[in-house]
């Protein structure tokens, strides 16, 4: 879903993707003050628009090393210079996921994935065809199964369609509430886990019972059938389901002259 | 104690058919040209280890270097897939490809424990992944002291680990700084080490962030201006981002890969990156 | 997020009777000025910390502060015995100190598994030794890969840490350099934290060697010039040799002690030292 | 024993005390180029005075931290700002036990202490009257039981008397060949362990198969009945008795400047 909406909001008749409400809406989720750990895809995005608008005191941490990284651009990569340049301190790589994000120091994990499946568990690994024979072969785990498992809370952000929101994944790579109820508990995982699963249909969160992820927001412009139609599991939806707030003018902008500072699309 | 070389001569005494290397650099300070001089002398059968395999390891499994990738995330950041390492596990071109795959925690923790003279590292890691299913270098250990149960995973100790730095003095001790990874404790894990560096300085001057290598715990040094191309070192130049974006066109396809390598590198005295 | 107090204000709100507390430093950076302190709040049963307990630990002793010691070398450095210690340790006075003794290898990486959210960490140490014997925080365990049996300490987590560094800015981030020996694990590993500084600035310099810890891993900072006399402070001011001499004299007396104590601490608004 | 030997040697009649032959004795050991790890007590005046004569490339490794320490004075403590200055590189105290003492790339490791028994072990910890109600209490550990099961071979350098030359050890703080013959080796410890151990009277080494530490050279001025006199246990004498080369001239002077850029008596 790449075409843009036209939603009347209170700043007026912006025109947005629904790619930029996805961002928004991550932006939107990290508190000021607090650190969070981005990873891969668009997540660098939303951290940095964040630090722009409502959270000036936003902590990034990459998972290069870089603690604090202030870059005045969307880095390119998650080891580019600019962020060692800005950044409070710069560590090693075995110090960043042993001293830092292990011991769950870190309030919010950034994930994304090919597949995500209604406990929030997430597949970068393989698609199809068995481990050893895949059809598709991903990137694998990179810092995720580890950011899934320790950072306070895990937002998960992907573009929800049936390929992606999947009923049984072919790679566990990240666990988010594993078979549901407690078994992020009795795993021993002690983060609290995917909280809040952000799409370009709207906003999912999981069940306080279940842990099966529950629609509870709806993007603007987008309807319960649609969501559902972009799910490749009989989706839930909330009894009270509310609606995400459009982008600012302000958001829209910020994130329009952030996007600009690249040239190659998604920064990584 | 570290003895400065010529990159080929360097490669040609470290680096053997069937060795077990591992070319570090997370995003900066890639090693690439030392990366390049291996696939240059047509070594075989190697069991690449890095983090963050990315263009310079799809070439040489491109090349046929490789018979097994030990990694944990492996693409052309920014841009994608890495298509000569897809080639190699889906198609087995142009050899098979073996894979040993980890997180990046694991992955940095083996690297620790290569470093510390231990056989395993602990972390809390994995649980309740499929990653220990298909890697055997993943096991659980239980703590003495409270019964908890912690993934394990077995050192890693490379025959050769190689990096590159910004700088090294004439006695072979070498300064890098900026993102530096997991090049400090591959050097120090590995049987024997190369340095591929920016400059030789009189004097390595203290920098804030340095990371110190001193020439003892170094097997060889080989000053290779721009050998971290098309990845960047901080202080010299900027990452190649054109470079990244290019390769995904030529390693799409075996042909034009097969030219880029002829031409680029077997047939080049030296790579141009 | 740490926030900046007055060095009283900070020991009454983070430092409580029967805390397990760290001062760490190692010959350098010492943060005596945040012990004189605790003695003059006169807390009690305090279980301490310290891979090497010296001069500022031995003045806590004597004063009754401390009702365990776990350590790796007690020692007045350069000098001699620690007579407190031995007065607390031989003769139970002014109260009984028990011990809980490691080496450095072991403490230094029990520090490093409390850091690290882990509940122990493994090491090559203490085999054949009478350690074990002695202290429960050693015990062994098995590397699953290769059998092998290692020592393995159990993670130190206390609850305050305590440590001095060369600069704060005014958000509260901190930077030391120098040797700066378990002071960022002793951090990290800590539930709360302490960071005495030499000054405050406007902003943070990055420095060769400079070891930085963000606002948010600290939990309170306090300006206090001369806070690590009589060890020293790279970059503000010499090893007070003396001091350490003077001390030998003073503290083989208990009466002599007694009134160190009286004069310099408790009727001191402020250490001088 | 502090008083001075007059000792005719090819350098002329020097006069040296046995302190300063310890001294020059354990210098000699350190091979030029190799690194070196320098504990408590002598070995830091040792280290230096090698470097400044025949091992300019000697590397000195303190457990503060600091590779490749080159003080132009002697360091009143492991812990001096001089040893940081001059290092090739100040590592954390972790990092200086895990990544450089323990995987055995250290040759040397310097070795004092309170009680050494026949086969090389130390007690720098308790005397007398069991552990927890001791006679005396001693420093303790430090780096010493990972110095002496990790560097590839261990110098002991302690005055011989049968106070400190004792049958059996207090407390075993560190190791050397445990119980003697092939202990060590069952032990798992992986440096060779104490392969020399220089005293005022002259030096011992281990005996091949049983490792009982043998009396193998005699310093200026000893004779056989003082060394076994000075041992608390009986004391073996090497077939072929070698005797120590009298301080040089040089080494004499060098330190006497050295131990003169210190006011407080021994480093430490």
């Amino acid at each position: 879903m790449t075409a843009s909406v036209s939603a009347g909001t209170s700043t007026g008749d912006a025109e947005f993707t629904a790619d930029e409400m996805m961002t928004v809406a991550a932006a939107r989720s990290l508190g000021d003050g607090t650190a969070c750990f981005v990873g891969i895809g668009l997540p660098s995005t939303a951290a940095n628009l964040a630090r722009r608008t409502h959270a000036p005191d936003l902590v990034l941490i990459y998972e290069s090393g870089t603690l604090g990284a202030k870059p005045d651009q969307l880095p390119l990569s998650i080891g580019d210079g600019i962020l060692a340049d800005t950044a409070d301190s710069v560590v090693s790589v075995p110090e960043i996921f042993n001293y830092w994000l292990q011991p769950g120091r870190v309030e919010t994990g950034f994930l994304g994935g090919a597949q995500v499946d209604k406990y929030g568990n997430i597949n970068t690994t393989v698609i199809g065809g068995g481990y050893e024979d895949p059809k598709v072969r991903l990137p694998g785990a990179g810092g995720a199964p580890e950011i899934a498992a320790s950072c306070q809370q895990v937002l998960i952000v992907m573009r929800q369609n049936t390929r992606s929101f999947v009923e049984t994944l072919d790679f566990v790579t990240s666990v988010g509430y594993g078979s549901g109820g407690d078994d992020r508990e009795r795993l021993g995982l002690r983060g609290a886990g995917p909280v809040t699963v952000i799409t370009d249909m709207g906003v999912l969160e999981p069940d306080p019972d279940t842990r099966e992820l529950t629609l509870t927001r709806l993007g603007p412009g987008v309807d319960v059938e649609q969501a559902r139609a972009a799910t490749g599991w009989d989706l839930r939806v909330a009894d009270e389901l509310g609606s995400q707030h459009p982008p600012t003018e302000t958001e829209l902008s910020v994130l329009r002259e952030l996007k600009a500072t690249i040239e190659n699309g998604e920064s990584t | 104690m570290s003895r400065t070389r010529q990159l080929d001569e360097a490669v040609a005494e470290l680096v053997g058919d069937g060795d077990v290397v591992a070319l570090e650099g997370f995003t900066h300070l890639i090693p690439v040209a030392a990366g390049h001089e291996i696939i240059r002398q047509r070594r075989r059968d190697l069991t690449l280890c890095r983090m963050t395999p990315d263009v310079v390891y799809d070439q040489l499994i491109g090349a046929g270097c490789a018979s097994k990738l030990v990694f944990s995330w492996g693409g052309n950041p920014g841009v994608g897939s890495l298509h000569r390492f897809r080639d190699a596990i889906q198609r087995s071109w142009p050899v098979p490809l073996e894979i040993e795959e980890h997180s990046h925690a694991g992955m940095a923790n083996r690297y620790v424990a290569g470093a510390s003279g231990l056989p395993f590292a602990v972390l809390r890691g994995y649980t309740g992944t499929d990653l220990p299913k298909h890697t055997d270098s993943i096991k659980t250990v239980s703590c003495p002291f409270t019964g908890e149960e912690l993934a394990a995973v077995s050192a890693l100790n490379p025959d050769v680990g190689i990096i590159h730095a910004q700088q090294a003095d004439k006695q072979g001790n070498v300064q890098m700084w900026g993102i530096t990874g997991v090049q400090k404790e591959t050097v120090l894990a590995a049987k024997r080490s190369l340095v591929t560096v920016e400059e030789t300085v009189d004097e390595l001057v203290p920098r804030p962030g340095g990371v110190v290598l001193p020439k003892w715990a170094v097997t060889a040094v080989a000053e290779v201006p721009g050998g971290a191309r098309p990845s960047y070192a901080q202080g010299y130049y900027e990452r190649d981002n054109d470079y990244y974006q290019q390769w995904d066109l030529i390693s799409r396809d075996r042909e034009k890969f097969q030219q880029w390598l002829d031409t680029e590198i077997l047939d080049a005295e030296r790579s141009p990156r």
